[in-house]
């Protein structure tokens, strides 16, 4: 095995070693534990920049183990899943830091920074799988080890809301596994391919494709949280605010999203969904969900609710970018999935810091927060502002893309549902900003946690994470045309998968 | 419904029990193997010139091996049941406090004696006509029943070394026998003894298990038979 | 022909036995003919040509078996008789 | 060339007689040395199998019909490894439970080795009576087993428990009976050819019935599976693993013979696809009463009734037309019974640390387990992964073959049955997972343990998940005999 | 019709007998003797099926002494298990199945 192969493998062991280490830590060893979880982080963004180097030289990264003759693991870093390791490793890396200052003095956390760790393997392992088998591997994986985090408080509540996370996510996967056993029985082991593969597969065989389709939409379309499967989300907002943050900006929401698009794109074929008829319906599920989860945000009086079912929405906007039959689009839904994690994951850590510090988790409570709380606030407005799609922020150039791309298809319906959702989002974002910045404070907070404060507003731990990322929404708005921003690298991706034909 | 149930297994059964008999009856005698006459032609190279005692203990010395474990297991299996209790010889009081068995004593010290010359004697014929370590070991295991019943031969209880060593004593020649066997004579081959020394190995292993059996069938009883005991020790 | 009718007789005892030693009520002549059952099957391997069986059904399966199923029964009782008074 | 197969029959018989010499609780350093050493033969034996293919062995050298032979083949050498790499960390986990509980040591010792010599015997046997033999030297075994932890529970789950198998084995031996009267021989390598070649009479059908009927009253398929829940639910811990692990596989692995090498000619697919039923009934029969159960060592027990379904699915799909899927539901059977061993016996033994620390079987007390015996929990959900079929255990790569096998087959009904168990087993396990989760109540107090007794149960349920990635060596070896 | 068949035929109602005692009688040591009638049965069935000829045939007598010695084995375990029941528990029955 030479080196550019056992990359792929240094980069999930970077996570996972130290996962497996601080899973045996005595709960008192919080230096040594920060330590190994940091310098995994830091050594796997460094792996992933080698790699993201590397991929642009046209270096491949290819790792392949044989689980049994004609089923394969197979690794490998390409473009697409380069975005999603670079995303999720960069997000991780402040979700630790986060984490840290956030969990500082309670109980268990070796075991939390173990599942941690184990969770952001499993999230890497999703985006560098390059084919089912892998995928659905660590698909599983993340479900696993995802759970532990979900009930961490272990509370009788965080119990029932991991049952529904069980229920929903077991069942998604084992649709999933039918209809990949399925595939495989047809087509044998295939390989993610840019452009698909199943159309080499006569046209005796459409009705059993559509179908295989459709349970494997369903199977990701759980984790997705596509209406109506997404009945875990919201009550899986009962976690610890970093495993939220972690959750709905890159581990599990994403993974879904990720594995539709490596299904509609590299395993079907985008031109083959379009001519099997299964992309139209896609892409109104996509829009049902997105306004379906506006509108329920709206209603929701906890903040953290109203955000898991913002992600609900906001995550559909990558399946809409995907269902629209052309490059605008799959630019549009794909750059979503970077601008998407972080503008919700800022938008958790804020509410992470306002539970923290003021005890505030109702919307009504957070009168005046931002004069309390000013820089928190700033992060918070802006990646607010980002969702809503205003100019200068990510989101922005997300929902630019998605229009121009829904245009370019004839489909201008999809447009009326981006307005519409844009609509719904400035509806349930901007009275939290009118709360945080104009109305009064209160005499005194409460519950306010003096202790965590240092000579910030809030845990310099918890502060940092939010301002970074939130500078990242702006930074990925305004520099969206350089060279370095996720757009750029996006439109690489989008240009292999439209001209491969 | 359990009358019902009753029923529908006796119905099951009768039916099955009547299809074994029209089986048996229909049955060819086989045309392909005739085992019968092989073991006649090989049994000059067994060692032994009674044919079951060749089968048992040449031809099929395996399973022997095998069984005479499960012997042994049972017993196990007893012991486990019998827990810790002191060996008291409340045997005789127990029993003799009857005055028919006088009787049976006096009898039983005239038979046992004779009860070990026929086991000697079963065991030594075992080799050219019917007999041999496990009827000379069940001989010796109702002589010690007897021994018991009639108040000679305390119940056992824990066994200690020594019994514990005649138990598996027999088993474990045979193991060494097989071991030895395998080692000198005919390297990597189990139970295949020479032909020259197969009968006095077989003799040999079946001096060890007719001590061993006596002691192990005798045990079944003989460890069982004390519970009675315990619990009048227990008042 | 002697040795038919013998060979019946036995096979209708055999079974006599054995079904009797199931059935009836109480458990001291059941064993008592199952130990009756155990010696008839002696009988049956002698007419067999299986001496050797004889003798081990003889010695083991009536003996044996027969002198443990007794002693247990001895048991039974002395325990429902404790369990009475 | 030096020549294991003799060695792994006399060792452990060598070693249950001088552990019972030893004495009352003695033998468990010689039960752990004896065991490394027929580990290591067992490697030795798996390498020549694997180079040499398959081959027989003549006990006394007088070769079937007259003398009893043996056979080795790749299945053989699995299981032989199988239960020797299972029974290796149950020792050590032995040692230290019954330092902790005295209560079952009594004869545990010679009772396992005598245990383990059946089960070595019985898989490498080729011979119908001697096979009737190691089985009843197995039940014995297992039978004292669960009737040493000495109150009534326990000794009348093992009165049922050796009542049925002694029946079983009495219409196994029955069927032997027709089979000698039929073609004059017990030995495998003479009977199968003979089957084969000749008309099949009456008196074969009905052995087959009886003997296959008799091995299902000792693997405990639905709806004979009434005797296994108490048996294994009672027995000490270490017995408990044991016996759900690898016992009830050595009945499955004689059927699976007799099915395949004897009764070949004779199979029918309305028989295979009665089997297949009844392993799904037991698959949902029994997970839904696993997750019904109040005690945890009963929920394990149930689920060791559920796993056995899945073994069963394999006949109707061994049964398709299309090679593939025949041999794809081979393989995944093969796995689903080696992951299931290795994980049924770190299950029982988390379980049982688990119920020695809260000193009752009773989930409920099972609150606050997380903090108290992280590692445990752990271990007990690791197993649990791969009995939900989750990657990358290997009970992951047994349902992948399987299923697969189904759908090229279009055998959708079993497909949803397995997805279908699958859900149920996380319910099960997660029941008790989430109980662990909750914090402890007040006033309960957990006993510590010893270490040592934590970690045999993690090692096995990491073999179990680290399973699936060496799944092609294990099946190469299956398929090179 | 040779006396080995008749005593085939014999052993199979033995057998039969024996199957359906161990089964339906709930008596401990009735389904003990029960059992002991099985297997004589069998053992009936297995040599006089060998023996149809009318020659003696030494294997299956060699398989019924293993036979009987591996039944009392098992009659021996079981009695002392059912003694320890009734020692425990005073009933000589099965408790119902749970």
């Amino acid at each position: 095995m030479n080196f550019n192969g056992s990359l792929p493998l240094l980069v999930l062991a970077s996570s996972l070693v130290p996962g497996m280490i601080i899973f045996f830590l005595p709960e008192s060893r919080i230096r040594l534990r920060t330590t190994l979880n940091l310098a995994g982080a830091v050594l796997k963004l460094l792996l992933i920049g080698y790699m993201l180097w590397g991929v642009q030289h046209d270096q491949s990264y290819v790792f392949r183990y044989d689980v049994l003759p004609g089923l394969e693991l197979i690794f490998k870093a390409d473009a697409l899943a380069l975005l999603f390791v670079t995303l999720s490793a960069a997000l991780w890396f402040l979700t630790t830091l986060y984490a840290v200052g956030y969990l500082e003095g309670s109980p268990h956390r070796s075991r939390f920074f173990g599942f941690f760790s184990f969770c952001v393997t499993a999230t890497v392992g999703v985006a560098m799988a390059s084919n089912l088998f892998t995928f659905f591997i660590f698909y599983e994986l993340l479900t696993l080890s995802t759970y532990p985090l979900i009930v961490h408080r272990g509370t009788e509540a965080a119990i029932r809301a991991g049952n529904v996370y069980l229920a929903y996510t077991f069942t998604g996967g084992a649709v999933l596994l039918t209809g990949i056993v399925w595939l495989y029985g047809l087509l044998g082991q295939v390989e993610f391919t840019h452009g698909g593969v199943a159309a080499i597969l006569g046209s005796e065989h459409t009705a059993q494709l559509q179908v295989i389709f459709l349970l494997l939409i369903a199977g990701l379309g759980v984790k997705a949280a596509l209406v109506p499967l997404h009945g875990w989300l919201p009550q899986a907002m009962i976690a610890p605010a970093p495993v939220s943050a972690l959750l709905h900006a890159v581990a599990v929401v994403k993974a879904g999203a990720f594995g539709i698009i490596r299904v509609v794109y590299e395993v079907y074929g985008i031109e083959f969904v379009q001519t099997l008829n299964l992309l139209m319906p896609l892409a109104v599920v996509a829009a049902i969900t997105i306004i379906w989860g506006s509108l329920r945000a709206l209603w929701q009086d906890d903040l953290k609710r109203c955000l898991a079912y913002s992600t609900v929405s906001q995550v559909s906007y990558i399946i809409l970018g995907v269902a629209l039959f052309g490059p605008t689009g799959t630019i549009g839904g794909v750059v979503h999935l970077v601008h998407q994690g972080i503008m919700k994951i800022t938008l958790f850590f804020c509410a992470g810091n306002y539970a923290e510090t003021l005890d505030v988790h109702k919307i009504i409570e957070m009168n005046g927060a931002g004069r309390r709380m000013p820089w928190t606030s700033i992060a918070f407005s802006v990646a607010a502002f980002g969702m809503i799609g205003a100019p200068l922020t990510a989101g922005y150039i997300s929902k630019l893309y998605l229009s121009q791309g829904a245009e370019m298809v004839g489909m201008a319906w999809a447009n009326w549902v981006l307005t519409a959702s844009s609509l719904l989002n400035a509806a349930y974002f901007l009275p939290i900003l009118y709360r945080l910045w104009f109305e009064n404070q209160p005499q005194m907070w409460l519950h306010e946690r003096i202790h965590v404060r240092g000579r910030w507003e809030t845990h310099r731990l918890l502060l940092m994470p939010p301002l970074i990322t939130a500078a990242a929404t702006l930074a990925a708005g305004i520099f969206a045309d350089t060279g370095w921003s996720p757009l750029f690298w996006v439109k690489l991706i989008a240009e292999v998968e439209f001209t491969v034909k | 419904m359990k009358n019902l149930f009753n029923a529908l297994v006796i119905v099951l059964f009768a039916v099955l029990g009547l299809t074994l008999i029209w089986v048996i009856l229909e049955l060819q005698p086989p045309t392909h193997v005739h085992l019968s006459k092989q073991v006649l032609t090989q049994l000059d190279a067994s060692g032994v010139t009674h044919p079951v005692t060749a089968v048992l203990l040449n031809f099929r010395g395996y399973d022997t091996l095998l069984e005479v474990m499960v012997l042994l297991l049972a017993l196990l299996g007893v012991l486990a049941q019998i827990g810790k209790r002191e060996q008291r010889n409340l045997s005789a009081w127990f029993r003799l406090s009857q005055p028919y068995l006088q009787v049976l004593l006096w009898l039983v010290r005239m038979i046992v004696p004779l009860m070990v010359l026929v086991a000697g004697y079963l065991l030594w014929v075992g080799g050219h006509q019917p007999g041999g370590a496990f009827q000379a070991g069940a001989v010796l295991a109702a002589a010690g029943v007897l021994l018991n019943l009639s108040g000679v031969l305390p119940s056992w209880a824990e066994p200690a070394w020594n019994l514990r060593t005649g138990l598996v004593f027999g088993l474990l020649v045979f193991l060494l026998v097989a071991a030895a066997v395998m080692v000198v004579a005919s390297p990597g081959l189990l139970l295949q003894y020479p032909p020259a020394s197969a009968g006095m190995l077989i003799l040999l292993i079946e001096m060890g298990l007719t001590l061993s059996l006596g002691l192990i069938l005798a045990g079944l009883f003989l460890f069982l038979s004390g519970d009675a005991i315990e619990d009048e020790a227990e008042k | 022909m002697s040795n038919l009718v013998l060979d019946l007789l036995l096979v209708i005892a055999l079974l006599w036995s054995a079904l009797r030693s199931l059935m009836t009520p109480n458990l001291f002549h059941a064993v008592v003919l199952f130990i009756v059952f155990g010696l008839l099957m002696a009988i049956v391997w002698v007419r067999l040509h299986a001496p050797d069986i004889a003798l081990a059904e003889a010695a083991i399966g009536a003996g044996l078996s027969g002198a443990l199923l007794l002693d247990t029964v001895g048991y039974l009782h002395k325990k429902q008789r404790e369990s009475l008074s | 060339m030096f020549d294991p197969i003799p060695w792994l029959i006399l060792l452990p018989l060598a070693w249950g007689c001088l552990a019972f010499l030893a004495g009352v609780g003695r033998g468990g350093r010689l039960a752990f040395a004896g065991l490394i050493i027929q580990l290591a033969l067992t490697i030795v034996l798996a390498r020549q199998i694997a180079m040499e293919g398959a081959r027989h062995y003549a006990v006394g050298g007088w070769g079937a019909p007259l003398g009893i032979d043996l056979y080795v083949d790749g299945l053989t050498g699995v299981m032989l490894l199988l239960i020797h790499v299972v029974t290796l960390p149950l020792v050590v986990y032995a040692r230290a439970y019954f330092s902790c509980q005295a209560e079952g040591v009594g004869y545990f010792w010679p009772l396992t080795l005598f245990l383990l010599a059946a089960m070595n015997a019985l898989f490498m046997s080729a011979d119908i009576f001697n096979i009737y033999v190691t089985l009843e030297l197995l039940s014995l075994a297992a039978v004292g087993l669960v009737a040493a932890a000495g109150s009534a529970g326990p000794i009348a789950a093992a009165v049922r428990y050796l009542l049925v198998t002694l029946l079983g084995s009495g219409a196994y031996l029955m069927g032997v009976a027709l089979l000698y009267g039929t073609y004059g021989s017990v030995s495998l390598t003479v009977l199968g050819p003979l089957l084969a070649a000749t008309e099949i009479s009456a008196a074969v059908f009905l052995a087959a019935m009886l003997m296959l009927t008799g091995l299902l009253l000792k693997t405990a398929l639905f709806p004979f599976h009434f005797w296994l829940p108490p048996a294994h639910g009672s027995a000490p811990a270490p017995v408990s693993a044991l016996l759900s692990a690898l016992v009830i596989k050595a009945s499955f692995y004689l059927i699976l013979r007799l099915w395949f090498d004897l009764f070949a000619p004779l199979v029918t697919i309305p028989v295979a696809q009665l089997l297949g039923g009844l392993g799904a009934a037991a698959i949902l029969w029994g997970s839904v009463l696993a997750f019904m159960q109040v005690r945890l060592k009963m929920l394990v027990a149930y689920s060791t009734v559920a796993q056995i379904g899945y073994l069963f699915l394999l006949f109707p799909l061994m049964m398709l037309p299309i090679p593939e899927a025949a041999e794809s539901a081979l393989q995944g059977g093969m796995m689903q019974l080696v992951a299931h061993a290795l994980a049924k016996a770190a299950m029982f033994a988390a379980a049982g640390v688990m119920v020695l620390s809260a000193g009752k079987d009773d989930i409920a007390l099972l609150s606050g387990m997380s903090s108290h015996l992280p590692l445990t929990l752990f271990a007990f959900a690791l197993a649990g992964v791969t009995l939900m079929g989750l990657p990358p255990s290997g009970g992951f790569i047994a349902k992948w073959l399987l299923i697969s096998s189904a759908v090229n087959g279009g055998q959708w009904g079993w497909v949803a049955v397995m997805i279908l168990g699958g859900l149920l087993s996380a319910a099960y396990v997660f029941k008790v997972l989430c109980q662990a989760f909750l914090p402890p109540v007040a006033g309960v107090k957990f006993k510590p343990v010893r270490r040592v007794l934590e970690w045999p149960a993690f090692l096995l349920a990491l073999i179990s998940l680290l399973l699936g990635f060496r799944s092609g060596e294990i099946l190469s070896l299956l398929g090179g005999g | 019709m040779s006396s080995a068949l008749i005593y085939a035929c014999t052993g199979a109602a033995l057998f039969v007998f024996g199957v359906t005692g161990l089964i339906l009688l709930s008596h401990l040591l009735r389904k003990i003797l029960a059992f002991n009638i099985m297997g004589s049965g069998i053992f009936l069935v297995l040599v006089g099926l060998g023996q149809r000829s009318g020659t003696p045939d030494p294997i299956p007598q060699a398989m019924v002494l293993t036979g009987i010695v591996v039944a009392v084995a098992a009659t021996g375990l079981a009695l002392a298990l059912v003694r320890r029941l009734l020692h425990f528990t005073g009933e000589i029955r099965l408790p119902e199945e749970p």
